[in-house]
């Protein structure tokens, strides 16, 4: 029963990030660097924010206070892997042979995304998932037995929406178009905003706008990439 | 570089104290302190108690307000296993109903109710001890009954946990309650929803019966062996009125008799007031009051001793007594002097004499039980000279019968036959029951203080040590003839009195009487709380002078496993050496370089906490059951007292809310759905991206969710 | 160690080293055996030493499996068996379960 | 695993590793021209970017394989090195990242599976104060204490182990390493067997236990110091790894794993980058004698095989592992001889609740685990300055026809068979303080911090690799990884953690 509970979150939480490893990053030893380079951004954004709201003691108690730094946080060290990914560009060229020029731009985005998404969605469902093994679930003072499945849902969202937020936040910065930089740490905010409803139980309220934003930055991203839906017609008719 | 680590490790170190805020693990589990669990002993043919799986029972929550609630439980109870939670109160009308089918029940959660307790409780056998009674006296074998209430789960393999929360542990209940009343109040429809469960974990090593868990414990694994069960078994304590050396040994001896230890089903708690404790503190207070009569000086004048003996184990097959009995016939006890049966001309055993005590009545009506059917002189005169002893209408009749309640006499009858029953040792056993016990919480965990009406009056004891007489403590109405205390004393001062009698051989002529301020004192260290006065004083004296102080309730009274001894036969031990002993002007190092022949030294804290070296005739001895001592001696034989007693590692309860799965259902299902998504569409647009992408601004032509294969590098 | 780089009749002497050892009552290195040299035995282009180096590969296998039959045997009934047996039981137990016979 | 086309162009990424130090090295223009012209034959396509071309060409499979046959120009100039030790690093970081993360996996799962690991109850011989002090600060210096006496007892014995090498007693050496393999592989296996089936409480026989062990460990013998299948072979050393790092983290006093883990990266330091650095000394007295290597060497080289695949030429292989080898035998000898004696002082509590009669065999298991334990601390030591080596020395390719290893000496010692020597070797050191490092944090059950350390020590030893890259410079594998890996652990713990798990208690996403 409760182990059937585990391996399901599990699955709704990392299924869909891990396939999308496995296609896209895992044959490329570049793209895992970067990967884990991302994973290890977000790692010391997490650091600074959590010492920022360990350092503030009177707002402990208070997580939107914690939330907002880490947000701030978070989209710094996009930028910072921004600049990174494009300063090493060159040599990350060299390293992977035998492609032009730019079309790994957003390539690199996508992967660094998947990475900085995978592991903020890791740091907030590990230590869950592990609890869900044991016998119990939520409901004895606090909270209902759709915990871990909300917790599982939301990190799923997360997870691809930092990724898309990667690839939008990027290509915004590479064509100056703060538009969408805008939207990218608007919409950040507006997810983590929704989801300090959580603690109220009111996951209806919170997963539906969370879904409908990850829609719409999912098909930005699409957009951004060069994607239209003429070409995806295309691509299936062709596929015929 | 590295040297960072240093500065770190240093740095982080004073700072570090891993802050747990709300950790998710508070949030779902609630656990459940102070229960006692029933744990597994096992014997020669089999094993008790109880134990759980090694991950603990997990059962949904059932508050069994009344019968109907457990008939529900076994009859039309759906989202199966459940927790029974169980007043003592409830426990008798119920227990037979839950044990019917064990499946259905995960365990049992048993809780003391001051409003609704329980009016007898006693899980024992009807018949205790049965198995080890002297031949003819069994009571299963047509005779008395002696403990109509005893339900036998003592001795009973069963097959789900037990805990025990008692009432100081309410709380706890509540909190249940409430979950229950929460998740499982609507009994119908319990199945796919959300259930306040408990989980009780007492996993036990030992199995199958005291041969194979000691031939476990013994082989085991090379490098870490494991230890799975110990045999039962602590110290017998004894005290003779005068010293006993193997040359000024030939004196006649009369052996009085008392156990120490009682029993219960749960770890830790077991009382037993009225089960061991009032016939304990009246042999102690007894032999007090005749060391008092008689100075240990004028040992030579008398050619009668008395030896004053506590028995331990003999709540399981009368272990101290049977080693005792055993070691006689072996002449190796006492070890200093070694008895001949010959040498004793009369054994008394204080019995169970806590049941009648109450304060409602003044009466306290005891019976002599003289197990044989013809006349026997030593006998007869014991009981008149303690019924001319006995006044303030407690009464003692005398019982002839071969059935005789549980006690030492029937290790003596069996391991020394002949002697016994041809009466050349003669045997007596005093009760407050002439039939059935009239406790009705024989070896149990409710078998407590109230249950023999005892209030501590807590009179200060001055620096000397002396006690306020009873006549006193009646005078000035501190005390009251109804008073457990000034019954006992009364008793102990008649015990004394017969055998000054026995010793000197004329009527006791003076006024040394027992004082109930003395059985007050003593009853509350063994009833109340072990950081009493007396055992303050009578505890070793720490060289530090720093006194650590013994917590604040009861020893538990079970005689536990050999390897580790407990405190009730110390404190006994001591208490007789304080009590009894003579003070010595001695400092301490001249007090443990001290030898005499027949005496043994303490240096105990004394009355003014200054240290004192008391000389005493007491000592003990070992109450491991003959069984383990001898050579090759066949477990399943039932000669001996074979019980051991299971290791185990942990006992812990905790109360939860346990998924109905609808959440992992969800899960499943829209985790399948994503991730099949997800692979679909990364495929396809990996697979297409040239297509798909074609019209992208020319510095970015990858899409978002998949890389064109362009990045290639060799992989080797 | 990379087979494909050792000549034939280094194979060979491998093969048969691996073999022979392998009756030293070691099963595990004849399962070894069998699996690293199936390729040179079975999908190899013809090549002198292959017949041999064939024949021990087989040999192993099979007296890998034969081991693993006898264990597999020896397990089942020992796990049957062990409380019926008692003492023995017990003697031949390096682990004996807690809490159950 | 490697198809040609990669293989000549690794030899074309070593050839360009070494010229780096032709400048400084031996007077060996005959390579020097080889790359040279390799240089030359780039196709002109990849022109378009400047002074990368050169490398880009040799990265392409296409030019590397036209090698020896063109004319002689200037070595060229350093960007392209970097690139090509940041291409040669990226695949190799990964090929590392495998094994290391399947080793730390081992440890994690077997730390919170089988709790005997996490128990404290008998300690090292070395470690003689135990924490049990309730004062922070005497509990900092118990544990700095402990991890010093283990750090001298290592000094003192590659101190031994020069004087052992340099009077040629490899008899001894050899001895000890198969040894103390021989005792990894039955005695810490046994006691792993043991608890898991504990953990478990899954009843099982002798004969079954005396089987299993005994062709688990002589197939383990011989596939690690003899010849076996790869795979085996790296699935026998991952273990092995393991279970070193599960001794550390059960018989180490719980702040002297972590004060252990600092003490020896600074060590590690210390040992590579002074210039009179003890290996340094080993490694040169195994130059200019070159004598064949001990089998034992197929540890580092081997596993490195597997690990980093083969990209740098065969002199590497011989000439830098010569001297680990010796230096884990020597040392392993001399802990194993410190370790006996002292076994008594072990102090051991009861894990299992019983009561009695533990303390012995209990002693004894440490007794045997505090020899083994320093033993292969040192060797790890030695493996772990292996790949220091490798780009250390690279060296003029006269050494290689020189260079016989009994172990492919055994079998056709041809000139395509010592390509087992090649490329990035991170040796079994590293695996096991990785490991340490991540079981330790994964024993206090916060799942938060395991992750956290995994990462940054997989950050930590990328960065070694790109500086390894960049500077070309013998660089220790530990005191990046390490730093990183405590500081997030400690970070973790204290500052994240709270942070975390209000978070998640909460349902907050940020």
């Amino acid at each position: 029963m409760t182990l059937a509970e585990f391996f399901s979150c599990s699955l709704l939480a990392f299924g869909a990030p891990l396939v999308m490893f496995a296609f896209t990053v895992a044959n490329d030893p570049v793209r895992i660097i970067i990967m884990i380079a991302a994973a290890f951004g977000w790692l010391l954004s997490f650091l600074l924010s959590s010492l920022v709201w360990y350092a503030v003691v009177p707002l402990r108690s208070y997580l939107a206070f914690g939330m907002v730094f880490a947000i701030i946080f978070q989209e710094i060290f996009r930028y910072g892997m921004y600049v990174l990914l494009r300063k090493t560009e060159a040599g990350l060229k060299e390293i992977s042979e035998n492609h032009n020029i730019g079309s790994n731009k957003l390539e690199m985005a996508y992967v660094s995304g998947l990475g900085f998404g995978t592991m903020s969605g890791a740091f907030a469902l590990i230590n869950v998932l592990a609890d869900s093994v044991g016998p119990g679930t939520l409901g004895l003072h606090t909270g209902t037995e759709y915990f871990f499945v909300t917790s599982a849902a939301m990190t799923l969202c997360m997870i691809l929406l930092n990724t898309f937020w990667s690839v939008i936040f990027f290509s915004g910065f590479d064509d100056k178009n703060y538009v969408k930089v805008g939207w990218v740490i608007v919409s950040h905010f507006f997810v983590s905003g929704l989801s300090l409803l959580n603690s109220k139980e009111l996951y209806a309220a919170t997963i539906l706008p969370s879904y409908i934003v990850l829609a719409i930055t999912a098909y930005i991203a699409f957009k951004t990439a060069g994607g239209s839906a003429r070409s995806l017609m295309q691509s299936i008719s062709s596929r015929s | 570089m590295a040297s960072f680590n240093f500065l770190i490790l240093l740095l982080i170190f004073s700072f570090c104290r891993s802050g747990n805020l709300q950790r998710l693990h508070e949030k779902i589990y609630s656990s459940i302190e102070g229960g006692a669990a029933c744990f597994r002993r096992l014997n020669g043919t089999h094993q008790t108690g109880c134990s759980s799986a090694d991950n603990g029972a997990v059962g949904v929550v059932h508050m069994i307000k009344d019968v109907t609630d457990a008939h529900w439980l076994m009859e039309n109870a759906t989202a199966g296993p459940y927790m029974a939670v169980v007043s003592t109160g409830l426990f008798y009308d119920v227990f037979d109903l839950l044990f019917k089918q064990p499946d259905l029940i995960a365990g049992i959660l048993l809780y003391d109710n001051a409003t609704k307790s329980a009016p007898q409780f006693s899980q024992d056998m009807s018949c205790p001890n049965d198995y080890s009674a002297a031949e003819g006296s069994s009571c299963s074998a047509g005779g008395v009954v002696w403990n109509p209430k005893g339900t036998g789960l003592l001795r009973r393999d069963i097959p789900f946990p037990i805990f025990y929360l008692p009432e100081s542990r309410s709380q706890e209940i509540d909190k249940i309650d409430e979950c229950y009343q929460r998740y499982n109040s609507d009994k119908n429809n319990q199945k796919g929803r959300p259930l306040c469960s408990v989980q009780l974990h007492s996993f036990m090593f030992a199995a199958v019966n005291t041969e194979v868990c000691l031939r476990r414990s013994a082989s085991s694994a090379l490098l870490t062996p494991t230890k799975v069960c110990d045999p039962l078994g602590d110290y017998n304590v004894y005290y003779s009125l005068f010293p006993r050396t193997k040359d000024i040994k030939n004196k006649k001896v009369t052996l009085v008799t008392a156990r120490i230890d009682t029993a219960s089903l749960f770890d830790g708690v077991s009382p037993g007031a009225a089960s061991s404790v009032v016939g304990m503190v009246t042999l102690l207070t007894a032999a007090t009051t005749l060391s008092k009569m008689i100075p240990i000086q004028d040992a030579n004048l008398y050619d009668e001793n008395i030896l004053w003996t506590l028995f331990n184990g003999e709540a399981f097959d009368y272990i101290g007594s049977q080693r005792v009995a055993y070691d006689i016939s072996k002449g190796t006890w006492p070890a200093a002097a070694p008895l001949t049966v010959d040498d004793i001309n009369l054994h008394v055993e204080i019995g169970q004499i806590g049941g009648a005590l109450t304060k409602l009545d003044l009466a306290w009506p005891l019976y002599a039980f003289i197990p044989y059917t013809n006349v026997v002189p030593e006998i007869n005169e014991f009981v008149n000279t303690l019924g001319s002893n006995l006044q303030h209408n407690i009464s003692i009749n005398t019982e002839f019968s071969s059935h005789f309640p549980p006690s030492s006499l029937h290790s003596f009858r069996r391991i020394l036959k002949n002697e016994t029953e041809s009466a050349a040792l003669p045997e007596v056993l005093i009760t407050d029951h002439n039939a059935e016990f009239s406790n009705f919480f024989y070896n149990s965990a409710l078998d407590g203080f109230d249950k023999i009406d005892f209030e501590y009056r807590n009179i200060t004891v001055d620096s000397s040590g002396t006690f306020i007489s009873t006549d006193a403590l009646l005078a000035n109405g501190t005390m009251k003839e109804v008073d457990t205390q000034v019954k006992i004393a009364r008793l102990a001062t008649a015990v004394a009195r017969t055998m000054y009698q026995r010793v000197a051989g004329k009527p006791y002529s003076g006024n040394i009487t027992a004082s109930a301020h003395l059985v007050d004192e003593i009853l509350y260290c063994f009833l109340r709380s072990q950081a009493c006065r007396l055992i303050m004083a009578a505890d070793y004296a720490s060289s530090g002078g720093a006194e650590e102080k013994p917590p604040e309730r009861a020893a538990p009274l079970y005689v536990g496993v050999a390897t580790w001894a407990s405190t009730p036969p110390v404190f006994a031990a001591h208490l007789l050496a304080l009590l009894t002993g003579t003070a010595l002007s001695a400092n301490r190092t001249q007090c443990d370089a001290l030898d005499v022949p027949g005496f043994s030294q303490y240096w105990l804290r004394g009355w003014n906490h200054s240290g004192v070296c008391m000389q005493t005739t007491m000592n003990i001895s070992a109450a491991i059951s003959p069984a383990f001592i001898i050579e090759d001696y066949d477990l399943k034989s039932g000669v001996y007292s074979t019980w051991t007693e299971s290791v185990w590692q942990a006992m812990w309860a905790r109360v939860f809310v346990r998924a109905s799965g609808a959440g992992a259902g969800a899960a499943a299902a829209a985790g399948a759905g994503a991730t099949l998504l997800a692979a679909l569409l990364t495929y396809w647009l990996q697979r297409h991206a040239a297509i798909i992408f074609s019209n992208a601004p020319q510095h970015s032509i990858v899409n978002d969710d998949a890389a064109s294969g362009i990045l290639r590098t060799v992989n080797c | 160690m990379d087979l494909a780089r050792l000549p034939n009749d280094k194979k060979l002497q491998l093969c048969r080293w691996y073999f022979k050892v392998g009756c030293l009552l070691l099963p595990f290195v004849w399962a070894v055996n069998a699996i690293w040299f199936f390729k040179e035995a079975f999908m190899k282009p013809p090549y002198d030493e292959q017949k041999q180096i064939k024949k021990y590969v087989l040999m192993s296998a099979v007296g890998a499996i034969a081991w693993i039959a006898v264990f597999a045997i020896w397990i089942t009934v020992f796990q049957l068996q062990r409380v019926s047996w008692g003492a023995t039981g017990d003697a031949l137990s390096f682990i004996v379960p807690l809490g159950r016979a | 695993m490697s198809d040609t086309g990669s293989e000549t162009e690794e030899a074309t990424e070593h050839t360009a590793l070494m010229d780096g130090h032709i400048a400084e090295a031996r007077p060996d223009r005959v390579i020097a021209e080889r790359i040279a012209k390799k240089r030359k034959t780039k196709p002109d396509n990849q022109r378009s970017y400047g002074s990368v071309d050169g490398v880009s060409g040799a990265a392409s499979g296409s030019g590397g394989s036209t090698a020896p046959n063109a004319a002689p120009p200037p070595p060229p100039p350093e960007p392209q090195l970097e690139e090509l030790e940041l291409k040669y690093g990226a695949r190799h970081v990964i090929k590392l990242f495998v094994p290391v993360t399947l080793c730390m996996l081992v440890v994690v799962a077997t730390i919170s599976s089988i709790n005997f690991y996490s128990v404290k109850d008998v300690y090292l011989a070395y470690t003689p104060f135990h924490e049990e002090s309730p004062y922070a600060v005497t509990k900092v210096w118990n544990a700095l204490a402990n991890s010093l006496i283990l750090l001298s007892v290592i000094a003192l014995m590659t101190v031994l182990l020069i004087v052992l090498y340099k009077k040629r007693c490899y008899k001894i050496i050899h001895g000890w390493l198969i040894l103390s393999s021989l005792m990894l592989l039955f005695l810490f296996s046994y006691l792993y067997i043991e608890e898991a089936l504990r953990a478990y409480n899954i009843p099982m026989d002798y004969i079954t236990l005396l089987f299993g062990m005994w062709n688990f460990g002589v197939v383990g013998m011989i596939v690690i110091h003899w010849k076996g299948p790869l795979r085996l072979q790296q699935a026998y050393l991952i273990f092995i790894a393991a279970l070193m790092a599960l001794v550390f983290i059960k018989y180490l006093p719980e702040w002297t794993t972590w004060a252990v883990l600092a003490v020896i990266s600074i060590w590690d330091l210390i040992a590579v980058l002074t210039p009179k650095g003890p290996l340094r000394i080993l490694v040169e007295t195994a130059q200019e004698r070159n004598e064949p290597i001990f089998p034992a060497l197929i540890y580092s080289s081997t596993v490195m095989y597997c690990l980093a695949a083969t990209t740098t030429g065969g002199t590497e292989g011989g000439a830098e592992t010569r001297p680990s080898s010796t230096g884990a035998a020597g040392r392993a000898g001399a802990a194993g001889a410190a370790g006996e004696p002292r076994a008594r002082e072990l102090r051991p509590l009861n894990p299992h609740g019983s009561r009695e009669n533990e303390t012995n065999e209990a002693a004894g298991a440490g007794g045997d685990a505090a020899g083994f334990d320093s033993a292969w601390r040192a060797r790890a030591q030695q493996q772990r300055r292996l790949r220091v080596d490798t780009v250390e020395r690279a060296e003029p390719p006269r050494y290689t026809t020189r260079i016989d290893r009994p172990n492919t000496a055994h079998a056709a010692p041809q000139p395509g068979a010592d390509d087992e020597e090649k490329g990035v070797k991170l040796g079994l050191g590293d695996f096991i303080f990785y490991s340490v490092l991540v079981g330790k944090a994964s024993s206090y059950g916060d799942w938060n911090t395991t992750l956290a350390c995994f990462v940054a020590i997989l950050i930590g030893l990328c960065l070694t690799l790109l500086l390894l890259a960049i500077l070309k410079k013998a660089l220790p594998a530990l005191p990046i990884s390490i730093t990183f890996g405590l500081i997030f652990y400690f970070a973790t713990r204290c500052v994240v953690k709270p942070f975390a798990d209000a978070l998640a208690a909460e349902q907050v996403f940020i």
